[in-house]
């Protein structure tokens, strides 16, 4: 094991922020990305449902 | 005064076998289906009058004729090839006028028509042109920039552009917008003058056309329209 | 095997929705094993401390941009030569995340250089073509977002895609170029003395779970998207019949 | 098909001494960004000295974007792009033939202004030649690259900077081996390999971009 | 369906009081003199037809009485003061159809419209304006962007923004382009409610009108025009 | 008079919101134009330190000039221009709020993408904020000159490249007192002088500009 104690895995000898900030916004980059795909996902599903009904009058 | 209209002065041996014709046209924009399936043929001496309401299509079918955009689903056919195949020789002999009247704004009419004809790989000299111009009524305005001409001034520079040009086929949306009515009648004339001599043209209007003599076909895009606002079934359309 | 059968949209639709799970559950399994592995077994940098840690997803993200932009302009040839519209939906499914892993490295890059070079950024090759990598994903993107046709889009992006897959190449040496023109190098990109054999089994951990990743991201995006295009045919309404009840 | 180059040539030719004062306001434009620069960065020359062959080339590719923007822009408008791709002759003819026009209206007055300007910066004469033949190869590639974007950009909402966007990071290498031949002379390390580079990139840029061009406008006008 | 159209809800105590009027109005453009000493009165519930050919100065004219370009000599007067004096008074009850649709691109329908009254000092939501669109025929475009629309649609839009303007007086420059046989007789239903109701509209067109049962005044610009060619003396203009 | 301006307002904004994306690009021709200065002039950090000031401000007027094109531009060639125009409130009104909105639009985003800019370029942070603040000043100076420029080229040939020749003197005092106040900073002699002088700039502009504008839009059209 790398680590001793909590404190000293979350402050990365010195760089947690380096580190940290570059594995949260990856993170964040991907978990947005998802997100935004989950949610387009439904818009599309509703627009062309809403479409459907429209072409169907 | 008359001028005699320049037709196919080019190439074609015999303008009469000429044939155009559009096969199972389909054609989408956006996400409305425009129209599908349409049959057309037109031969020789013959004029094509596309008919329909407001944004029914008949622009979007004029601009699969003239091959600018590619249709959905069918094919164009200049003498039974594929337009897309025989693309040099189909626009050498087709001229496309559409609601934008391609002048530019700051050369003269003369200029413009010159400039017009160079495109289509011929030399003509301002005094060639300048009687199609004062044929078109535009004889006050041969050196003002066409920026200041009239809206009608404007698209009387357009048409003279197409009749200098001497091709077969003449495709035209909607010609006489903007036109006055000794604009129309002149139209009509040269229509006319371009048929009888062997020509084919496809047009649009909504405006009434006098077109006695003509060899006249109809295609109806959309439903038929009558004025007190029925609509009965449409004619070439398979929906 | 008939390739036509499979880039016909209904099939390739189908396929794509069974593959999905897999590829999305084989890269949240190998970013857990690649996470552990980074922090947890491989050692500390003798020269640099903690803070080489970031290159494990540094160097992935960075491989990931350039490789899904040349996936693109592959996709983006094949379909202007054969006219398959399966082809540019490819491309327009994968940009987005090509363009995420783009900024990522860069981002991860400037926070690995504040510590390392006292910078947050240098003008170096490496640096500087990446960002231009950015600026053509932001760019093809920005293209197809202008344009609502989707014909046109797709031809005019791939078109701008192809370009730019020329110009890339010729854009990464001459900054190499100008660069060591210039100045001495009084910064470098040196690389970590020996890499111990853990890291690079921890890197490549991480660059597959990033490509399953954009396996998997790509294929639900061109699922969207073959929808879309195809939703008047009788299979896609079905399709999506199905979708609504799930 | 020579008739119908000369004719595009000659058209463009003849909108531009039609719109007098019009064309020369690209160059205008030049010559203001580098004189702006001095106001911006304080007058040091030594300072402007070293800058000087990185700001010129910058100022010539904004200029250049400046002009692209209308290059094809008001003819799709007017609709005299149409009537341009109706005619008879092949699309790469036609973006050929604009990529011609606009280099002879927008980059060779530039050959002609940029020694001065690079008087201004102070710049030693050899610099100032190898300056003149860097931009004599590079602006054609201005041109050549920057109708590629101006095709695909036809006619979308906010094609001025979205032309910007697409065209910028391709410039790059003109902007590096150009500014680079000047600095290379500077430092004394003489041009050639630089010059040569420029060459090779405006050669492929010769070859593919028309082709993409009329490919692009194509598209655009469907 | 039948919409009312929105009329004059503001202000006039009395619409039936207002008039529009030009006086020895002198249009020169470039060096070209296009008419002089042009006297026009207007009155609450007429329709003035401007009428000339092509390029005679019926657009100048026009613009001249909305007051966007200023006369050579002579001056434009609404309720008997010039127009330059009372000119937000004016602008309040005037609304200008030009050759150019003043349609956004990137906006739908709706929106356009509601921009349009929004400019005008009115507030309106998508519930009152989604009729009138319908009313023009524009039921099926209502969430399009302008852009995609076809020729006459965009006229349409123009058109319709002119009705929930609710102003007095319509300055409309050939309001027909564009537009299909059922897109001209709504227009002329419009016109006729619009002067029936005590509204005002000056206007041109090439195209025949039937305006039955409407108060019409007819002003020619330039001289006659008959089809054969043949051209009578001037009428309104002094030459 | 409000409904009004707030039309104006909303009206543009709206239209910047349609055209996704759009109006993010010039923000992104900003980053673009400063990205491309290293590779025109070195990457010396020192040297870049230096000039950051000058170059961040010469971009921010470039994006501007830009952008301004298509201030009244897209509404005369559209005819919405004339309709405004023919709206009961004065021009005036229609001027300063289309000079709002194009500060929303353009202005705002910059002053959040400038810092990221300065640390590209190795700026110290009191050097970064003083950039910010001068931005923040000097931006609505940008959009109500430009307005001013936008309305008088409006219609004519080469409008675009015309605003340019127009306006870019007239914004040398923006530059000067923006790109003065950052490298006071980095010499130590603080910003305030410049600050206060580019304030006393905006307020006149604010005074002058959108009247000016008027004027020239109602000659415009005539
Ligand atoms: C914004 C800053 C940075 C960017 C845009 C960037 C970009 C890149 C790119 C594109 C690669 C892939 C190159 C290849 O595979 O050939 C890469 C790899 C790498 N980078 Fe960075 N980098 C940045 C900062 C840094 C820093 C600060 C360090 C370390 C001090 C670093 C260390 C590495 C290492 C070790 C590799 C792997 C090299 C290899 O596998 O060949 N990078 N970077
Ligand atoms: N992206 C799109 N989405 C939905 N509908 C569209 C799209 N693009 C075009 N359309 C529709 O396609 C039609 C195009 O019509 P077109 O211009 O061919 O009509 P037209 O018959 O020439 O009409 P007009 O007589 O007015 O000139 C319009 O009804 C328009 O609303
Ligand atoms: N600078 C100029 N020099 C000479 N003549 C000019 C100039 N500017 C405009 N004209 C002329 O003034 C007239 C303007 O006409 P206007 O646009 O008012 O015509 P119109 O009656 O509306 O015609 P249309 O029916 O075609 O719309 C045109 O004949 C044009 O040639
Ligand atoms: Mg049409
Ligand atoms: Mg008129």
């Amino acid at each position: 094991m790398v680590w001793q104690s909590g404190t000293e895995f979350w402050s990365m000898g010195g760089y947690g922020l380096y580190v940290w900030g570059s594995f949260g916004v990856t993170g964040l980059g991907v978990a947005l990305e998802v997100w935004l795909l989950r949610r387009g996902q439904r818009s599309l599903l509703n627009r062309l449902q809403r479409m459907q009904r429209w072409e169907a009058q | 005064m008359r001028f005699p209209v320049i037709l196919h002065e080019h190439l074609f041996s015999n303008p009469w076998l000429m044939q155009l014709s559009a096969h199972d046209l389909t054609c989408q924009r956006g996400d409305r289906l425009l129209f599908s399936g349409l049959q057309m043929d037109l031969q020789a001496g013959q004029l094509l009058l596309v008919q329909g309401g407001n944004g029914r299509g008949k622009t979007s079918f004029l601009r699969l004729l003239s091959g600018l955009s590619q249709p959905e689903a069918g094919e164009v056919r200049w003498n039974g090839e594929s337009i897309d195949r025989v693309r040099e020789t189909y626009q050498q002999s087709m001229v496309y006028l559409a609601h934008a009247n391609g002048v530019k704004d700051d050369l003269t009419p003369v200029e413009n028509v010159q400039i017009y004809a160079g495109l289509r790989g011929q030399k003509r000299v301002p005094a060639e042109i300048e009687p199609v111009l004062v044929r078109m009524g535009l004889a006050a305005c041969l050196d003002l920039p066409a920026r200041v001409l009239s809206f009608g001034q404007r698209r009387r520079v357009a048409l003279a552009g197409l009749l200098v040009s001497g091709a077969l086929l003449w495709i035209l949306d909607e010609p006489l917008t903007g036109l006055d009515v000794r604009g129309v009648a002149e139209v009509e004339t040269l229509l006319r003058e371009h048929v009888q001599a062997g020509g084919m043209v496809v047009m649009t209007t909504h405006q009434p056309l006098r077109l006695q003599g003509v060899d006249t076909v109809m295609l109806q895009i959309g439903p038929v329209m009558q004025v007190d606002g029925s609509v009965s079934a449409p004619a070439n359309e398979a929906a | 095997m008939n390739l036509y059968h499979y880039a016909a949209p209904a099939t390739f639709y189908r396929l794509a929705g069974r593959w999905t799970p897999w590829f999305a559950w084989g890269a949240g399994l190998l970013t857990g094993i690649g996470l552990y592995i980074s922090f947890f077994v491989a050692p500390t940098d003798f020269q640099q401390g903690e803070a080489y840690r970031i290159i494990f997803i540094h160097v992935p993200a960075a491989w990931m941009s350039m490789f899904i932009y040349l996936v693109m302009a592959f996709w983006c040839a094949i379909g202007l030569a054969f006219n398959t519209r399966l082809s540019f939906l490819m491309a327009r499914a994968l940009a987005p995340t090509g363009a995420l892993f783009c900024f990522l490295a860069l981002w991860t890059g400037a926070l690995w250089g504040k510590p390392m070079w006292g910078a947050w950024w240098v003008w170096d090759a490496r640096l500087t073509s990446q960002l231009i990598l950015l600026f053509l994903y932001v760019g093809i993107m920005a293209l197809w977002a202008a344009i609502d046709d989707p014909k046109r889009g797709d031809r005019a992006g791939a078109l701008l895609i192809l370009v730019g897959a020329v110009n890339v190449p010729i854009i990464y040496f001459s900054v190499k170029w100008w660069n060591t023109l210039h100045q001495g190098s009084s910064i470098n990109l040196t690389k970590a003395p020996s890499m111990a054999t853990i890291m690079l089994v921890g890197m490549l951990v991480m660059a597959i779970a990033a490509w399953l990743y954009t396996i998997a991201v790509a294929l639900v995006r061109v699922r969207g998207l073959i929808l879309e295009r195809e939703r008047h045919t009788d299979w896609a309404q079905e399709a999506m019949k199905a979708l609504k009840e799930a | 098909m020579w008739r119908f180059l000369l004719t595009v040539i000659r058209r463009d030719l003849l909108l531009a001494a039609r719109r007098k004062g019009d064309w020369l306001t690209s160059q205008f434009f030049f010559v203001m960004v580098v004189s702006m620069f001095p106001l911006g960065i304080g007058a040091d020359p030594e300072q402007l000295r070293r800058v000087a062959g990185g700001v010129l080339w910058v100022a010539a590719l904004l200029a250049s974007l400046l002009s692209l923007q209308r290059l094809y822009a008001d003819d799709h408008r007017d609709g005299s792009l149409e009537q341009m791709l109706l005619s008879p002759q092949p699309a790469l003819i036609l973006a050929l033939g604009k990529a011609i026009a606009h280099w002879l209206i927008f980059g060779l007055p530039l050959l002609v202004i940029a020694p001065l300007l690079g008087l201004q910066f102070a710049l030693p004469p050899d610099a100032i030649g190898t300056l003149v033949i860097a931009l004599a190869i590079g602006t054609p590639v201005l041109s050549l690259l920057g109708g590629v974007g101006a095709a695909l950009t036809l006619g979308l909402r906010g094609g001025g900077t979205l032309l910007t966007l697409l065209i910028l990071p391709l410039y790059v290498p003109a902007l590096i081996f150009g500014a680079g031949a000047v600095d290379g002379v500077l430092a004394g390390l003489g041009a050639e390999a630089q010059l040569s580079l420029l060459g090779a990139f405006m050669g492929l840029c010769l070859l593919l971009a028309p082709w993409v061009t009329g490919a692009a406008l194509r598209v655009s006008v469907d």
